[in-house]
């Protein structure tokens, strides 16, 4: 199994969500980030003290899948995700070594 | 030094006395000042006040998303700021300057020109006054709630500098006309006999119509249908909502002029009239979707709330709580079916709760002063409802039809010379960012 | 047209008057209404209102979890919305409407009837009077937060329609008669000549009683003890008591009925034993755990403002400061070693608080209204302190009982019709989304 | 019986009367308290009351982080909780307790002795009097809100027990001083004939240099300039500012202590400077920067707020928006330009907005009062406006050097007994845990 | 070394941090997710605006052991994270290559 | 290439942050996350209801780098984030197989 971690701009998670489901994913972890790249941040001023918040709202998500579905997967992140713009995002592919379902205690592709 | 304007409510006593009776210039000499009135009139002033900051802008920055949330703040601030440094100058002598034209008050008191501390301003009570800085006070105040209450309509996409241009030019050529026609002596639609005690056509259809216009002339906010748009903080509307509750009652209580049973009945009736309007709401909505949500409340709140402005005054309390009971619904029909049938996006339903709210309030305000419904009786000369009503209509459709094309206008002069809506990618980032350089949370 | 019905504190006056000389129906033909009086009692009402919502609905809705934020809300907006329209329909007739049982007011007033805007109601001094419509407004206030603080015993449990139907019926048979026993002439603890100034029995005892028995009817919230049931917003709870104390003023001094000296002595003593009990729960903290907590203040202010409810028309400052000093105390052991000892889960510490404080309130005002400790007087006929606690005393038991009886009949029947208690799963998920359809907060 | 305190602006009158004329303890067998007058000035105390909790602690509390959100509610509220008892034990004596040094009150009304529901205060009316209580109480606000506007200075790394211990002594030997010496008929600055009608030296530049000298001494905040230390809340900033706005009124048109023309004059004032001083801080912003920010228009609010403070009874509204547009420019510039040049870390701007802006207002008061400018006229006896600015002179070095020294010793000794700041590894975590115990958020 | 990622119910974390500390789990990181998966969202209807929220909140524990604790880890998490409804979470496992702990610049199993 | 994953001290964020990029780190993810380790949480009292909380605040970086550059980043973070402290935090690194620039479509070293 592939672990696939995947930082999107936090507009486009709806239409990747969709777009997955399509293809048969039938999971995914979201979580809000701070993303650091070369979209650059914005500066903040409150009453003379300048703060250059260097980072970018992101949307990460983590999915699981057979291996099988892998490179499908990436393929359709990278066609949802997609603005052209800077800032759009990168995705990461780890080997997962094992997975449990904890209502059933089903493992492996089982429990995706 | 007396001022010469005198306020809708005021229809009521003078009709009753069959004769509108400006005349109180002449030789007053008992014109008498009780401090129990000042004390009022200072306390309801700065109840609007509330009403605006910190009332409204919850209310309304609590709808937004967080990334825009102090854009709201910054609008609502910013136009109830610059109205009343308008209102010193120009506004009050365009309202209430003392001309004599249906339309507007004239020049004669630019810059408060002529006013000081001896200076009085008339009550609905003859001999009765009251130092004429507090009625400036109190009448600002509504000169500054009204045009922030269009932001609902705009909220999450217009431009700022698109906003202040607009806010100037719509309070000089449609709040301060239609004050002067509503409110003063001279006043058109005052002389129809037409009952509108604290603002009903003035504030809320005046204001809901804007509203409409910049909805429509802007277009939808992106992504919306797609993307998540729920309030980012329900807290801060439902807190924001009771601000407005308790502020009211400078609003309409205050529009009395005098701490008289009247303002009491007004209270009374803006107590329960919107204590109504809330239970409905939440019936309502139990009945179409199986839940009553907080939003539900706090819009039947502000529903409620406009609906009585007009009425309070001349109202029994049985005929505010019936009052209360039936906006809600209309509102309700209004937000959810005929917006999303018609498709114009008045983001925080500016036009849906003060505008449909507002009619609603200003044709009923005909019907429930009946004596036989327990009201204080009619004021046009006929001396019937259907009269009354037909006042009440006439009243409604001047201010939709002046608002109307005055805001249309005016938008679109705004739009050559400023714009008035931001660029896609700042919409997307967030007003707060993009236009103020800042967040409104940090942790 | 005069209202029949007398005040509490009346009591005082008319004591020493040596008589309950209620006779002001007897022809008075010098009855005055003074425009300050009037002012004072319109800013009053709306302070009130401002107490509960939002001060009361913030300062509770901050103790909840995130996910129970808007049901606190709604419950709150709900509770006054209703019982205000009750109190029109027939709960003003309940508790004043002129009869002439111990019990309860009677049906002449239902719907209001009889009421106008020339009706007026009595004060404190003979031949001043005020517009009846806002001694109705007051009044109304005080129904429509009463059974607001209970939501504080039931929070995030509770089921949404059986709150409704309990606080119908609860207003109905517990409050109103109490109101009327308490504060009405006719009233059977009135006559007792028992000192409850602007309500500490009918308002905090009463609804903390009823929050005691909630909270041991329902049982504990699930995973109480295991999980963290911190307070989502300590900002909100802070900010809602201090919206509570700003707001207390239209309760306490408001109660005067008129703007006179007593009415400024009671503001007087609102501030400084509310600012004693906040400083000596601060201390209890700091000696007992090391550090004075920010929900400490927050109870001591709440607790300070209940215990000189009863006390602040008859107390001088010193006495309630020392009032101040003492109930925080008190109050810190209930919400801590009692609760805890006896497993009622009083979640926000309506009983705690109310109840206990109410109680601490209700008694001493028996003794702090002595002349020697500088207050202004026993009311009992026997002029002892003696004579006066023992009449405090009554009051309170006969409260106690007849609100835990009520209260605990009208659960069980609302538990048979309605049911009390959400199911497991919708308590785990929140009833924000599972009672309303909608979340607090979004980003 | 009676107070024989005066309130400055009675030097207005006065002053025109020709002499400072404060035997009004000679029979005055005419005395009347006027009901208006007391609705006026019970509804102006609960307005301070609201401009410190939730006010100032909601504007103060949104601008620090997360982690010390409840260390500044505390602040505040323990800060008020114990002065108000100061206040009555022997802050009231020492401000206005009858004695005619010129520098304090006395020990006459030690714990309110004497003072009792018959007792009254003078006005600036001859024969207008106030129950002494609501005097009490008023000034007892002012005297609350104070101290609490230091807290802006050294939020963040304060320690608490050193705050609790410097304020008890600083209103002790600082604040009663100053209150006497300012508006106390024998007090000096009194009697310079400088103009101070709500107090803008008394209570901004007093506690604004209190605040500076907190901040040289403390030193900066850890991290300073390295962390992000952007205002957690930006909404609760905005929404305490609004608040502030709101309340200010009790503090501005409440100095007149009667509801009449002059109050009235003090309300238009405070509305129309603070509109402006919001307005001109955004176009300076905008000019800067580009953005014109929600923290910009929240501190030009203060700022208008303070500047109008001393001048709000004797200048006309167009002085006021004048005096508004001037003041936002010069925070502004030290705020940002100043502070960090001398890299003082005033870390909410108590001293930048409170100082400054005091120091401007009262200093423009003494132009503004010119009749020529649309003013109530000079009130020093040379009666020309150079006599005038100078006595304004005079007073606010007076202020600076008493307040100035006053603290700065008062923080030493401090230090010396139970220090002033927490540790490194207490500041990095947050008050909130580490001085209080608790979180202001959780989920 | 294991990395075992594990979604689980919110108001089971105590629980599972608790069992986990009585085998010897010395350290974990925890994030507030968003859950995607079999367990459905719920509806939120704003004036007549309706928003299918279809992510439900999830606990997600990241923690690192040595190979021969991975197994009782997941286990354990197995048990006290259960309740027999559906969205009880899943656990997944990685390899880890390497762990240092910063203060002491220990490495591999004497980092955990 | 290598995912390396630190849990450090949030106030040690920015220089952290600033000490990777001199060393040629181009982009990285940043979570706040709640730790639990050997430095000890602390106890919040609300009117008597006593709560443990025995997580403690901390910031996760989440980095992808080429092989080649992993050992400097993993020094790099170990010397910006230390305090010398307990609690200073931990470094993972995993191995990742595949990385994807979404933009472009770019992969691998590539991408980062
Ligand atoms: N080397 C990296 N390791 C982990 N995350 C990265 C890395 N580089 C970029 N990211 C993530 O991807 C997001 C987008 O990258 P960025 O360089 O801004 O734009 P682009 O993807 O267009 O090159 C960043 O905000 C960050 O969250
Ligand atoms: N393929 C996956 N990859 C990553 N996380 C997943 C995956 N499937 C499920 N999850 C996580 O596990 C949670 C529970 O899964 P769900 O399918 O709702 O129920 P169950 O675990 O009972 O099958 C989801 O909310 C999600 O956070
Ligand atoms: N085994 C582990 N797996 C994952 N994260 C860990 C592990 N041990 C520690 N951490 C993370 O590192 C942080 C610091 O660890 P801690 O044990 O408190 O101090 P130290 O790093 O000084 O030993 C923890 O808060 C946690 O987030």
């Amino acid at each position: 199994m592939k672990l696939i971690i995947a930082a999107i701009k936090p507009f486009k998670l709806e239409e990747v969500r969709e777009a997955l489901t399509t293809i048969g994913v039938r999971g995914m972890m979201v979580t809000e980030i701070k993303g650091f790249g070369a979209q650059s941040g914005h500066t903040e001023i409150y009453r003379g003290a300048e703060y250059a918040v260097n980072f970018v709202p992101k949307v990460k998500l983590e999915i699981v899948v057979a291996d099988g579905l892998a490179d499908e997967v990436v393929d359709t992140i990278l066609k949802a995700a997609k603005t052209d713009k800077i800032g759009d995002g990168k995705i990461f592919v780890l080997d997962v070594g094992q997975a449990v379902r904890v209502r059933t205690g089903e493992t492996n592709d089982d429990a995706l | 030094m007396k001022n010469l304007s005198k306020i809708a409510g005021l229809a009521g006593v003078l009709a009753l006395a069959g004769l509108p009776a400006l005349a109180q210039d002449a030789a007053a000499p008992a014109e008498v000042i009780d401090k129990g009135d000042v004390a009022w009139m200072m306390t309801s002033s700065l109840l609007v006040l509330f009403m605006i900051i910190p009332g409204l802008a919850l209310f309304y920055g609590g709808l937004v998303r967080t990334k825009n949330m102090l854009s709201v703040l910054m609008q609502t601030t910013m136009i109830a700021s610059i109205v009343m440094i308008v209102w010193v100058l120009w506004g009050y002598s365009f309202a209430f300057g003392g001309g004599t034209s249906p339309f507007w008050g004239g020049l004669g008191k630019i810059f408060l020109s002529g006013v000081t501390m001896d200076s009085t301003a008339a009550t609905f009570t003859d001999g009765v006054v009251l130092p004429e800085y507090v009625f400036i006070a109190f009448q600002m105040t509504f000169a500054a709630i009204t045009p922030a209450l269009i932001v609902g309509a705009f909220a999450e996409r217009a431009k700022f500098s698109g906003i202040v241009l607009f806010m100037i030019l719509w309070v000089t050529f449609v709040y301060f006309p239609i004050a002067h026609m509503v409110w003063d002596g001279a006043g058109l639609i005052f002389n129809w006999g037409a009952i509108d005690f604290a603002g009903g056509t003035v504030v809320h259809i005046n204001a809901g119509i804007a509203g409409l216009v910049w909805a429509i002339v802007l277009g939808p906010r992106l992504g919306l249908g797609k993307e998540n748009m729920a309030p980012h903080s329900m807290t801060l509307t439902m807190a924001g909502a009771a601000m407005l509750w308790v502020g009211w009652f400078g609003f309409n209580a205050g529009s009395n002029l005098e701490a008289t049973a009247n303002a009491t009945l007004a209270m009374l009736n803006t107590f329960v009239a919107t204590a109504a309007a809330v239970v409905s709401w939440s019936i309502v909505e139990g009945w179409v979707r199986g839940k009553a949500s907080g939003l539900g409340a706090a819009s039947g709140m502000v529903a409620g709330l406009v609906a009585i402005t007009p009425a309070c005054g001349t109202t029994g309390p049985v005929g505010a709580i019936f009052l209360g009971l039936l906006v809600s619904p209309i509102c309700f029909f209004f937000v959810t079916a005929i917006k999303s049938k018609f498709k114009y996006d008045d983001s925080l339903d500016a036009f849906g709760v003060h505008g449909v709210g507002g009619i609603v309030g200003a044709i009923m305000t005909g019907i429930l002063c009946a004596p036989s419904l327990g009201g204080t009786g009619f004021v046009v000369e006929a001396g019937t409802m259907g009269a009354q009503v037909f006042a009440q209509i006439k009243a409604v459709l001047l201010t939709i039809v002046w608002s109307g094309i005055g805001s249309l206008v005016i938008i679109y002069i705004v739009k050559a010379i400023t714009g008035i809506r931001v660029s896609a990618d700042d919409e997307r980032q967030g007003l707060d960012l993009t236009a103020h350089g800042e967040s409104a949370y940090h942790s």
